[in-house]
């Protein structure tokens, strides 16, 4: 089903997210011994919650490609016993709300072993899950929680926002040798389409991209919530203004010299994310900006988030839960 | 295909014996209602009229219906994202409940929990999961209430067969084996954990024989053979209610619509879906009711169900969606909108 | 052992934390007969993890002091069940790492119910957790988690810093109709004394104290780290530095007003928590005072926190670990 | 007081069959280096020399010992809080690991972990663990890798009786059983949890008893006996070690000092701690070996033992704090001060 982990070629094929992640997933079996993809019903005809690894169990084989019982804590617990003797797990999460199903063997474990040993017993483990509002999944479906985990020394934790970043971004999760948590949003799932360089394409972790430049205000943002800042700075740069929006892409280890090289030139900042705004990673960037960009700022950081509450159900409320392009437009303005 | 595990008082004498014909009347009419509402909502579904997920329960109907038939209004249930047969079973109206599963302000919980998180306390249908397994701590909650409360209120918790993997179901055994709770764990066995089938999952070939890992009877009965369950079910009811102690009862049954609208289930052998379809529980009840009430008579129960859904769906289809200010209440206490509607 | 819950004496004594919190689950058990405990151990002769149910097993029955067995998720799951149909329990997760082994229960269950149910399912409950670095147990028995619960809509969270406050917010808590986590600094139970009222002692949620009146600086904090910063104001009042303390006291709901009246008034804050710093409650702390005072600040908000590793064991590390006075008086100076 | 559940090739046709003798006095070596290590360290807490918690193993010698003589070196063990036992007899040094008790640079894990977390990978302790229950889900992961690796290796999984009542235990058991993974889940049953009796906590009498939920074969067997113990262990890690997958193996067994050091004990029975105090396993199998080895031969181990714990003693208390700069190491592959040190 795909081309890559056989040869690397230079051109990129227009892929949804699904087709990415899944040849991220295929281009790391076939290149290392050490990976394996352990989850929920991940074999045919699930392929894992979304499809991910379809094809997949068919062609690496059912011991590398393992179909598990719903079982988080033994999912995790697999993981990283695997990890700290040398392989490489790749465990799906079917959503993140069940990471709470699973939190201690995540947290009192894979993000605290390599430290409480001294460094002798490393967690090379990557733990993808999906969420995100939007689907009518409701409240214990749809949860963005990354601001907790961010919390959690020792754990990287990436949101990516396209496909070739996804592809780019979970190889280096795969091959990288701290515990690495990848948040899917499923909004992306079937919206997101973009080019994605074949063969073993891998994107640094901590390293944000400028996705689009503007000198005017900053956006900071991640996931799903990339394509509408983009959306947004398009309609406002017919009004003359010049937002420059920053995908984060990894969220632990920050990339704070692309985030305050931006805001030092625009002086003018805007956080937007999915999840909602009590200690969310919003307070965390916000925090940063202000104390380290003191006195250099026009205007205060702006976030726009979720409010404080679960995932509501009903469509009306659904839709006013996410930041909406005209929220995030009308906190960039209040900046100006 | 009766089965018990380290049994006793549990099992009753003879799980064949028909109760009287009006129970029967009963345990048919939950049934048919449960499956026109099914039924209608998928019809609905694939005709584009309704978006979201659904997991269907078409076929376990009477894993719902005669188990809930022995319960009382105050009695307590928990059920999953697989529950509109449990929620029905146990009481709660179709309007509001169809109102909920399609996010309406006049639904149960105002719009905001839908399907997978019906909770209607007014008729006993105390929590509805999206998490697998989570229902049977919080089902121990509610026992441990009542029997604190010094009240015979039995509560029940549906689950799946899968479901019987994961650690919350092995602290909520121990623990209601351990205080004697008032609680009955319904497992509606449907061989299938989405497409896993269960052998692949679970290292067990029964689930009830895990029951003696906690020092509870196990039993595994036809559920649906709607006497037979309706009899294993009294008799672990009852045994909740006098003070026995908790039980863990397998109800053998099929999920006929696969897991979730849409599953074409081709990971079913095709014979095992022909067998198990043919053989619906619903069909099979009515051919067995013929022989104690009329055509017309049960065409009246049927009629009745028809009516009712279509009258719940127009209520429902109509119903207003809630308006944007309930997006920040009901967090906490004091924060309803509309104090009325408490 | 107590004489609360029979009469309300107006006399204070002078009692540690663990009597101070004994004395509180006393009061609410003799006056509500909706209220039990439940947890491991916290009959006689342990009460519990630290000893906080001494003699109320002995007093209040079994029934209503219950022993669970290692169960975690069947311990908040139990408390769940019973809170939603009338009862108020108040279940002890003996170590605050520990609540990630329930973390679903709290988090997607717990804290959404009332919201899932559009207000028909109330969940009245206490969780009793205690925590803390400096006592040598290591980095899965030490974490301050507040951030993270701060961040799950539906719960309230309260840390307290003497004897007086936890009877009066334990109480509160118990009798409050939503999810509360009341977090117990081990470092507090044998060193924080303090006159505590006797009877029926209440302290609103969601009021922060100003510990400390002072004029040039405001610090914010909570729990343990109170004493340690009101030592340091003494210590600064000497070179003519007013420093004003804040205890929060709540975490969630926050009290915005005397938080932000009081930077408003000094315009320099310092924020001093013992939890890691990366998304600890300290950036919404920062963010919030930030973005609410833009341009009335004379400095930036200085976070003085744990740095981003889990807790270490060694003594000289842990003592390196949690924020010492000398680092807060630094951040303090630093703001002048 | 062998009893088998489910049972088949993990229960050898003589457990008290003794092995050579060599093996013998093995297990007796190991069990006093433990037993003199125990000692000497709860007597310099009790004088103050030694701060901090600890949980002791004394009496619970053999259910370490027994079990790791089959063990290699590249076999994998996880343990708990109170793991010195198991700990020691994996083979990890003593100089370290009493380093890292007192959290000291020279320490197993540089003394960042402390009692409660130390790893020694290059002796095969994969992971201590303070988290009851967590250990054996990452067991699986360890024997899975083994497995996906095309070794021979085995995992064992040290746990209390308190900790089969929590979810991991049920998760980890089931996945062992499906996967048919070389793991060996050995339950060191010292009868309390804390201050909690087994039957107050525990809703089965014996703990291998929940093996047959999991298809899984239980064995109990007298832990304190190390011949008894040493032929069951051994059957059980041949199994997995053959491919024939995962046991239960449950010793009983006690703990001589309470939960934690400084633990009265008074919710013991009195006869109850008499009588296995005075059954304490060391002296008993000391009598035993006194048939087969002379006076001189037993004290010389003895002797051995006790300068090897006053050594490793020495070595700690004298060894450095780890500098303030390791405080932000080890958080991140990379982040290491020390590059040799790895
Ligand atoms: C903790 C958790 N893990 C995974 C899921 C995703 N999931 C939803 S339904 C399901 C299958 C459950 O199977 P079973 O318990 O047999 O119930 P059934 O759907 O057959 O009624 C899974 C894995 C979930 N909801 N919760
Ligand atoms: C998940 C969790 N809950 C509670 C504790 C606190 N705790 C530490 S040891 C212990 C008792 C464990 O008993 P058992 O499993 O029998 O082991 P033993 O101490 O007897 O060796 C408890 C409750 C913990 N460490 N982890
Ligand atoms: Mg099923
Ligand atoms: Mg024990």
């Amino acid at each position: 089903m795909t081309t890559a982990g056989t040869a690397t070629q230079e051109t990129a094929r227009t892929l949804g997210m699904v087709q990415a992640i899944n040849e991220a997933l295929d281009v790391a079996l076939g290149t290392d011994p050490a990976v394996f993809a352990l989850g929920e019903d991940i074999q045919e005809p699930g392929g894992g919650g979304f499809g991910v690894h379809k094809g997949l169990g068919v062609k690496h084989g059912a011991h590398r490609v393992r179909m598990t019982p719903i079982s988080e804590q033994a999912i995790m617990g697999a993981a990283i016993g695997a990890a700290i003797s040398g392989l490489r797990p790749v465990a799906e999460i079917m959503l993140m709300n069940f990471v709470h199903v699973c939190m201690d063997q995540l947290v009192n474990h894979a993000a605290k072993l390599r430290y409480m040993s001294g460094g002798r017993t490393p967690v090379p483990l990557t733990v993808r899950t999906a969420t995100g509002a939007g689907g009518g999944f409701g409240a214990q479906h749809s949860d963005m929680l990354e601001a907790q985990l961010v919390h959690a020394a020792g754990l990287k934790v990436v949101v990516p926002s396209n496909p070739a970043d996804a592809k780019g971004l979970l190889l280096s999760c795969i091959f990288d040798d701290d515990p690495c948590v990848f948040v899917e949003m499923t909004g992306l799932y079937f919206a997101a389409r973009g080019p994605v360089p074949a063969g073993d394409h891998r994107i640094p972790l901590g390293q944000a991209t400028i996705a689009r430049a503007g000198d005017d205000v900053t956006v900071v943002t991640y996931g799903r919530q990339v394509a509408d800042c983009l959306a947004v700075a398009e309609q406002l740069a017919d009004e003359g203004v010049g937002v420059e929006v920053i995908d984060l892409r990894t969220l632990a280890p920050l990339d704070t010299t692309t985030l305050l090289g931006s805001v030092a030139r625009t002086r003018r900042a805007v956080v937007v994310h999915e999840a909602v705004r009590r200690n969310g990673f919003g307070a965390e960037l916000s925090a940063t900006i202000h104390a380290e960009l003191f006195g250099q700022l026009a205007a205060p950081v702006v976030r726009v988030t979720a409010p404080d509450t679960p995932v509501p159900y009903a469509k009306s409320l659904e839709e006013a839960y996410i930041p909406s392009r005209s929220r995030i437009a009308a906190a960039i303005r209040s900046t100006l | 295909m009766t089965t018990s595990t380290s049994l006793d008082a549990a099992a009753p004498a003879d799980l064949s014996a028909p109760p009287d014909p009006e129970v029967q009347l009963e345990l048919f009419r939950t049934a048919t209602r449960i499956a026109r509402f099914d039924e209608k909502y998928r019809s609905l579904m694939t005709s584009g009229a309704i978006g979201g997920m659904y997991y269907s329960p078409r076929g376990q109907e009477f894993a719902a219906a005669s188990v809930a038939a022995h319960l009382r209004r105050d009695d307590y249930v928990v059920t999953t994202y697989r529950g509109l047969h449990d929620q029905i079973a146990k009481g709660v109206p179709l309007r509001p409940l169809w109102a909920e599963y399609l996010g309406k302000a006049a639904g149960t919980c105002g719009g905001k929990g839908g399907p997978m998180h019906v909770t209607a306390p007014e008729y006993g249908l105390m929590v509805t999961t999206g998490v697998v397994g989570a229902g049977l701590p919080i089902a121990n909650g509610l026992a441990l209430s009542a029997q604190l409360r010094g009240t015979d209120q039995v509560t029940v918790v549906n689950f799946g067969d899968g479901a019987s993997n994961i650690g919350a179901f092995h602290e909520a055994l121990n623990l209601a084996s351990i205080w004697r709770l008032p609680v009955v764990f319904v497992c509606q066995n449907n061989r299938y954990a989405e497409y896993t089938p269960l052998r692949e999952g679970t290292s067990v070939d029964r689930i009830a024989n895990r029951a003696a890992a906690y020092s509870m009877p196990g039993l595994t009965v036809d559920g649906n053979d709607p006497i037979e369950l309706y009899n294993a079910a009294g008799a672990a009811i009852r045994r909740a209610r006098t003070g026995g102690g908790p039980t863990l009862l397998e109800a053998m049954t099929f999920r006929f619509c696969g897991h979730i609208m849409g599953d074409q289930q081709v990971y079913i052998p095709q014979e095992e879906l022909r067998a198990a379809v043919a053989a619906d529980p619903l069909v099979r009840f009515r051919a067995q009711l013929a022989a104690v009430f009329t055509e017309t008579e049960l065409a009246a129960v049927e009629r009745a169900a028809a009516d009712e859904v279509a009258d719940a769906w127009e209520f429902a289809r109509t119903a207003e969606l809630p308006a944007e200010s309930e997006l920040t209440t009901d967090v906490y206490a004091g924060t309803a909108q509309d104090g009325a509607r408490k």
